[in-house]
């Protein structure tokens, strides 16, 4: 459904993203994992309209390329950022509220944004402002706004980073719920192996904005290559 | 109540700051008379201030509203007030109401409702007069002018167009040509531009009427690094107090006018003398800008009042006014149908050379004629 | 504030104007005063929501007022349109500059916005005076000095009888509040804050900036231009004069006295220093070193202004947060 | 036509030193703090009064003596001024809008105090320097050679001092990221305040510098706000490179459009040339420090 | 070493840090776990002279430090390391790096830390004229650490090194703090993701609702389940 065909970004002299081509099929989990300033956050500012590139990107069969960000939205791709941005003057409702409005080709519908409420697990900080919350609240506020959206598509940018070992089970467990029950295709940036392996179908590897490898996760990180730029002998 | 209350709506701030003061010190000076003369029908007159700023539309009402409306003045001076707009405000109401707009406008706007503004009395004649009157001054000047050239800069207000308009229109009329016309904003400091055009024109005027010392100014001196052979004509704008007290002897050389003024250093008539050294006893200075006339104003509508006899029938003074006039210094005041004080007969408008730092009146107009023994003098920045 | 405090409080107040005339109708000067009173506070509204809420900085509010003016006042002399629908026109008209000036703001942040919006402002002055507002009809430098009078259905609204045409601007302000009210309570509302706190989250999540900062612009600078027709009818003569930095300061004190942001605080502070600017002008220059010095002291100590100290009255103590 | 076009540059290239010597604080403190301070101009103000006071004085009828006395007087006021009235609203999230209002306050008050005290007339000082010197058809009077050296050497060393100095390097830092600043051991608070208090004694001494060239009037400085502040975001807000660039080709376009096409259209000029660089560049000429 | 006595710490009236004390030994490494937002950072700040509202006792080295600002605890030594990096985003990576080094103490060592930290991350080296806010996540995180390490502290409170790290840069944290410790500094770091740090500590905090819930050894921390399983990932 999502299909980017030699993708490549430049930023001056810096090629962030080289010449990228990958599909995600419907329903998938499918995992972005590379060293540091592979271009992976830069990918997903491509992909939601935030800059412009060289390729294409089409979803559905629609080429995306030249649209704004809202637009792109509204055709039903969603993100979280890796510095979680959020809304300090609304409440969480209305934070979550703010994707089912303006993100959902349904309209609004309350009934909704209490279900997704309830998904991210914040029903009973509805009301409070979003600036007050923790970090791993921030987080769920932006996934749940994103998910308000009614996406077809939600791509996580490393959603786990500062959780603790039982936190990033809880992580888990939700994208889970959310590709499962909501019937969501995932795309995840992580950096803990334990959920690049468990949790995701496909996996792709880059380094420097070049795809290193691309396929099962077992497989993929048992790749040399893989274990040399990325991984490391420790894990 | 044993006081009289009187509105003085004047400039206080802003670019025309220094003659809402020259006014005020005439203002100033008949009230403080009356009063040490045991009043107005026995009862103090007490002046009510209120800056009136740039005369904005909303501004002047508010003033009017505030002095006529609230306080309930019995009569309002108002020296330099607006072009047109204070005759609006202050004709709503009945308060004998004075200005010194000099300008054609405010005529125009008492014309379309005579009844109504019946209490609006101007003491000087119009920008469109005065104009005329400062090219036949310039045109009598013994003086012989190299070339037929003029320029004309004035500020971008209404009576600046009024003025600059009137002399390009004679200009042409005399077979001059005016080689550059333009219309500067307020707070123009820089004048380099212009003065590169100029000095490539040439021309043997240039009129000058921003009236607003520091423009004036800035342009004298940065004129005077390298002048042409141009006789600088200020008009209106040289007679704020702030110009020759900045200047002092620098300002030699450069001429202006005032409407319904006094001429200085002496006086035409020997009341009139008296009046001028009384004034320079108070201010230490020669009276400028307004304060004659504006003293004028006070007397007359004073006048008025003891004629009437009540300082409340303010339709009667008013018609006393309009009708009878009032004999002042230098002879007899006379207000046209248009309530308008026209330049001429005891009240002509004097024109004055800036000599030795000191405003020396060297014409009076209509009709033009050299005032006295005093005499032009050609400015120390024409060469031969 | 909650949306259903702030209409009790905005009903509260308009409550309270609309008996006014009750006690000061015979005093013409106050009437007027009330009158102006009431024509500011749609401008400050409007400054509130572009500037308060929205969190676009845009100075322009009195150039747009003042477009209006001018535009309702040609309009209704030169086409012959009657004053009740060329203040419309005049809102119409401006509503679209204020989308031309809207559109190269979207690029900018904070004081740029200001200063191009500063520079409609400033540029109005020499083009209402110059060639160009002449052939306009502006008048030029003189302005225009005979404006028609408001007329509706053969009743005219002179300024020297000022009660009917406090309740016809009451009227209007009441409208104007309640379409600003609106505005904030609706989702409008919610896609300013969030634009506001963090724009390419909000516009991933489909909020189309593009969109409502122009729209912003527009309704504020409709509502502005209109009641600055209502303005040119009623005080029947206009110059740049208005352009001076006076209005501009007096316009931003209201915000500071009713609180930025802080709907319908603008309401309360047009009252508030449109009459504190009236008791201190016997004062003559001590006047606006007292407005500055206030202004100094209210933005220190009463960070919101009156409407925030209001919230904090009646608001219960703020909620502790559980872990 | 040549000599016509060498004397409208000149007065364009004295402008612009005028206008950079004008738009360098602005500058500095809006990069610093993003604190837009509109009591600019009064502060520029102030400058033409506290030397119009000493010049009262006889024995400090001396421009040197004047400079040295008036800058510490500004430096305090300035550093006093941050630390009471924007300081503590820095703490707020809508400081911006609220930092805007309190210096529009502040303008009021010090405009019509001035008024109040030293009255509504303009006020002179005297020449720095009379004379001119003349080479052929062209005349440079003295008084605008200083201006111009001492506007363009001021604001060099200055761009200097904050690149290459590591002061000047802290005060970028905390311009850039007051938290990190703080972590890495720079003192924010009285980084915020000097910063502030410099570009006071900046703008006061530019008041002193055109005082003798212009005037002094109690609301004189709104003119000097409004071109500063065009100056400054054209050239890029908080660059003081940006900014002075910006000063000189302002400079050069008012001399222009003043000279080709008249003195009313040079602010319509100025604005055209300001939103056509906004619009292709929304961060102005240079738009980031240095 | 520092000592800290009856901590209370508040954003506002927001009181979070709720009467913590700990103690971290001179040349120890002690560890900080815990749930999200229950003030883990809220500590390490209120050491480091970041937090306005904060009440009890700090001793660094017997001297009592608490209420001294941030500028004055990095000339004696206290360095923070933060969470959110905290960069000069206009500023090159060599510039936010000299700046790191902006204390009277660390000045003289500026050019040895230079290279040392060059040595650490290659990547900053190659990197050194980019600006910050152009750089990766992670790549902000090495130039945060790195700069960190610029002041010569005798302290370091490091808040989460690993958060956006790559797997293998992980363990190179963990090889560093090791290192600089062994070279006589003191630290104490928040860090769940990374178990080489924990196997390190020589003492281990657990921070619940603003207090201290646990202290003790790793060992004793394994002896616990509830620990074991939501801490510790074991
Ligand atoms: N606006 C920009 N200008 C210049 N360079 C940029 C810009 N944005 C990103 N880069 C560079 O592009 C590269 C890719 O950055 P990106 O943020 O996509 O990395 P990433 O894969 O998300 O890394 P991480 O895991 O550390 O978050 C990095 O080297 C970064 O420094
Ligand atoms: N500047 C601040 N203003 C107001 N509240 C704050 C501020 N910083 C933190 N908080 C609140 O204080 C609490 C503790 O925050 P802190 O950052 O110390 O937690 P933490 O344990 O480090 O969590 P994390 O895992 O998210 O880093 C949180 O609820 C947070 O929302
Ligand atoms: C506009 C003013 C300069 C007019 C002045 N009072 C005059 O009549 O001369
Ligand atoms: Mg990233
Ligand atoms: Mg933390």
């Amino acid at each position: 459904m999502l299909k980017l065909t030699n993708v490549t970004k430049k930023f001056g002299e810096l090629t962030a993203v080289n010449s990228l081509s990958f599909t995600v099929s419907k329903g998938q989990v499918f995992g972005i994992a590379g060293p540091n300033g592979a271009g992976k956050s830069t990918l997903y500012n491509l992909i939601s309209g935030l800059y412009p590139f060289e390729g294409a990107i089409s979803f559905n069969g629609k080429e995306i390329a030249g649209l704004s960000p809202h637009q792109i939205a509204k055709l039903g791709i969603s993100r979280t950022f890796q510095i979680p941005q959020i809304f300090p003057s609304l409440s969480v409702e209305k934070s979550i509220g703010v994707g089912n409005h303006f993100g959902s080709r349904e309209g609004f519908e309350q009934d909704y944004v209490d279900k997704v409420l309830e998904f991210v697990n914040l029903h009973d900080k509805r009301h409070a402002m979003v600036g007050q919350l923790n970090l791993l609240d921030k987080k769920m506020i932006m996934i749940g706004a994103a998910l308000a959206t009614k996406p077809e598509v939600l791509m996580l940018d490393e959603p786990m980073a500062g959780s603790n070992a039982k936190e990033i089970i809880q992580l888990m467990e939700l994208i889970q719920r959310i590709n499962r029950d909501l019937g969501v295709t995932i795309i995840i940036i992580e950096h803990f192996m334990k959920v690049l392996t468990e949790l995701t179908e496909k996996l792709l590897i880059i380094e420097t904005g070049t795809e290193i490898c691309c396929g099962d996760p077992v497989e993929v990180t048992g790749d040399p290559r893989v274990i040399e730029c990325y991984l490391g002998d420790g894990t | 109540s044993d006081t009289i209350k009187v509105g003085v709506p004047l400039s206080m701030t802003g670019p025309y700051t220094d003659t809402g003061d020259n006014y005020w010190k005439g203002i100033k000076m008949a009230i403080d008379e009356i009063n040490e003369g045991g009043g107005l029908l026995g009862k103090k007159i007490e002046p009510v201030r209120f800056d009136a700023q740039e005369f904005a539309p909303e501004r002047v009402m508010q003033g009017a509203d505030y002095l006529c409306g609230k306080l309930k003045v019995d009569s309002v001076h108002a020296g330099w007030a607006g072009w047109g707009q204070d005759v609006r405000a202050y004709g709503k109401y009945t308060a004998p109401f004075f200005a010194d707009d000099g300008s054609q406008t405010a005529v125009d706007v008492y014309k379309q409702d005579k009844k109504q503004y019946n209490n609006i009395f101007q003491l000087t004649d119009t920008g469109i007069n005065q104009g005329q009157s400062m090219f036949n001054v310039l045109m009598a000047l013994p003086y012989e002018y190299p070339n037929k050239k003029a320029v004309i800069i004035t500020a971008d207000d209404a009576w600046g167009t009024e003025v600059g308009d009137t002399l390009k229109k004679n200009f042409k009329e005399k077979g001059w040509k005016v080689a550059m016309h333009e219309l500067v904003p307020y707070g123009t400091n820089q004048w380099g531009p212009l003065l590169t055009k100029i000095r490539k024109i040439k021309p043997a005027i240039i009129h000058v009427e921003i009236v607003s010392a520091q423009e004036v100014i800035t342009f004298f001196r940065q004129f005077m690094k390298k002048p042409t052979n141009s006789i600088l004509s200020y008009g209106y704008s040289l007679v704020p107090r702030e110009v020759v007290d900045t200047m002092g002897k620098e300002a030699d050389g450069l001429i202006g006018e005032v409407p319904t003024a006094m001429p200085t250093p002496e006086a035409p008539t020997p009341e009139a003398q008296a009046w001028l050294d009384k004034f320079k006893g108070i201010w230490t200075h020669l009276p400028q800008a307004g304060s004659w006339a504006a003293y004028s104003g006070v007397k007359a509508w004073v006048t008025a009042v003891e004629a009437v006899g009540d300082e409340k029938k303010h339709e009667e003074v008013c018609n006393y006014i309009a009708t009878k006039g009032y004999k002042g210094e230098t002879g007899w005041w006379k207000w046209d149908e248009d309530h308008v004080m026209r330049a001429g007969g005891d009240v002509p408008i004097a024109h004055y050379q800036v000599q030795n730092g000191e405003m020396i009146a060297i014409f009076t107009d209509p009709p033009a004629k050299p005032y006295k023994n005093y005499k032009f003098q050609v400015p120390r920045w024409i060469k031969k | 504030m909650e949306h259903k405090r702030i209409t009790v409080f905005l009903a509260i107040i308009w409550g309270v104007v609309a008996i006014l005339p009750l006690f000061f109708g015979s005093t013409n000067f106050i009437m007027h005063i009330l009158i102006m009173c009431l024509i500011w506070s749609v401008v400050a509204s409007c400054w509130d929501l572009i500037m308060g809420f929205a969190g676009i900085f845009s100075f322009g509010q009195v150039a747009f007022f003042v477009i209006g003016s001018y535009s309702s006042a040609i309009i209704s002399a030169r086409l012959g349109v009657p004053p009740v629908f060329s203040v419309f026109i005049a809102g119409i008209f401006t509503a679209g500059l204020g989308v031309l000036v809207g559109l190269p703001c979207l690029k900018l942040k904070g004081a740029y916005i200001a200063l191009v919006t500063f520079a409609v402002h400033m540029i109005l002055e020499p083009v209402l005076k110059g060639d160009i507002g002449r052939a306009l009809g502006t008048g030029g430098a003189r302005g225009i000095l005979t404006i028609a009078p408001m007329n509706i259905f053969g009743y005219t609204f002179t300024s020297s009888d000022p009660i009917p045409y406090f309740y016809l601007l009451f009227l209007v302000a009441v409208v104007c509040s309640v379409i600003i009210l609106m505005v904030i309570k609706s989702h409008w509302g919610t896609a300013f804050l969030a634009l506001k706190d963090a724009e390419e989250f909000a516009s991933c999540l489909g909020v189309s900036a593009f969109k409502y900062k122009l729209m912003v612009f527009a309704l504020t600078s409709f509502l502005t231009g209109m009641i600055g027709g209502f303005y040119a009818h009623y005080v029947g003569m206009l110059s740049t004069r208005m352009l001076g930095i006076d209005l501009f300061v007096t316009l931003m004190i209201i915000l500071v006295i009713g609180g930025v942001g802080k709907f319908p605080g603008a309401v309360i502070g047009a009252f508030i220093t449109i009459a504190v600017n009236e008791m201190l002008s016997p004062l003559g220059s001590y006047r606006p070193i007292i407005l500055g010095g206030l202004v100094v002291v209210l933005v220190l100590a009463l960070p919101d202004g009156i409407t925030g100290l209001f919230e904090k009255m009646f608001s219960e103590k703020k909620q502790g947060l559980s872990h | 036509m040549f000599i016509e076009i060498i004397d409208v540059i000149i007065s364009g290239l004295i402008n612009g030193s005028v206008y950079a010597l004008m738009a360098v604080g602005l500058t500095l403190i809006y990069g610093v703090s993003k604190a837009f301070n509109f009591a600019y101009g009064s502060f520029y103000s102030m400058g033409g009064y506290i030397a119009f006071l000493l010049f009262g004085i006889s024995f400090f009828n001396n421009y040197l003596i004047v400079f040295c006395l008036a800058a510490p007087v500004l430096l305090i006021f300035g550093f006093f001024i941050e630390k009471l009235l924007v300081a503590p609203l820095r703490k707020r999230d809508d400081w911006e809008v609220k930092v805007m209002m309190i210096t529009l306050g502040l303008a009021l008050f010090l405009d019509n105090s001035y008024q109040v005290v030293f009255g509504a007339r303009m006020k002179s000082l005297p020449s720095i320097l009379e004379g001119s010197f003349e080479m052929g058809e062209f005349i440079l009077s003295y008084q605008d050679v200083v201006i111009f050296i001492f506007s363009l050497g001021g604001i060099l060393i200055f761009r200097w001092f904050l690149n290459n100095t590591r002061t000047g390097m802290s005060v970028r830092a905390v311009a850039q990221n007051p938290a990190g600043a703080q972590i890495v051991g720079i003192p924010k608070e009285f980084v915020f305040a000097a910063t502030f208090a410099i570009s006071t004694v900046m703008v006061g001494m530019g008041g002193i510098l055109l005082a003798q060239k212009y005037f002094i009037t109690p609301a004189g400085g709104w003119d000097i706000l409004v071109k500063a502040w065009v100056i400054t975001a054209f050239g890029g807000m908080g660059s003081i490179k940006g900014g002075l660039y910006a000063a000189f080709i302002v400079g050069m376009l008012e001399a222009f459009v003043g000279w080709y096409f008249g003195m009313t259209w040079t602010l319509i000029a100025l604005f055209a040339v300001l939103l056509t660089t906004l619009a292709v560049r929304p961060q102005g000429l240079m738009g980031k420090w240095g | 070493m520092i000592k800290i006595h009856d901590l209370n710490a508040y954003y506002d009236d927001f009181h979070v840090l709720k009467n913590v004390s700990l103690e971290v030994g001179k040349g120890e490494v002690a560890v900080m776990l815990g749930p999200n937002g229950h003030g883990k950072s809220t500590v390490l700040k209120s050491i480091c002279g970041l937090v306005e509202k904060v009440t009890g006792n700090i001793t660094w080295s017997g001297e009592e430090i608490i209420g001294l600002g941030a500028e004055k605890l990095v000339n004696k030594g206290i360095t923070y390391i933060a969470e959110n990096r905290e960069l000069f985003p206009e500023m090159t990576v060599m510039e936010n790096l000299k700046l790191g080094a902006y204390s009277q103490s660390a000045r003289p060592h500026e050019k040895e830390n230079l290279e040392k930290v060059f040595s650490l991350f290659p990547r900053l080296a190659d990197r050194r004229k980019q600006l910050a806010s152009t750089m990766s996540g992670g790549e902000a995180r090495m130039l945060a650490i790195a700069r960190g390490l610029m002041s010569n502290a005798d302290f370091l409170a490091i808040d989460e090194p690993s958060l956006g790290l790559q797997p293998n840069l992980r363990d190179e944290v963990a090889r560093i703090i090791k290192e600089i410790n062994t070279q006589g500094m003191t630290v104490l770091v928040v860090e769940q993701n990374i178990p080489q740090i924990t196997e390190l500590a020589d003492k281990l905090y657990v921070l619940e609702e603003g207090k201290i819930s646990f202290e003790g050894s790793r060992e004793e921390a394994l002896g616990d389940d509830h620990l074991k399983e939501i801490f510790l990932g074991m």
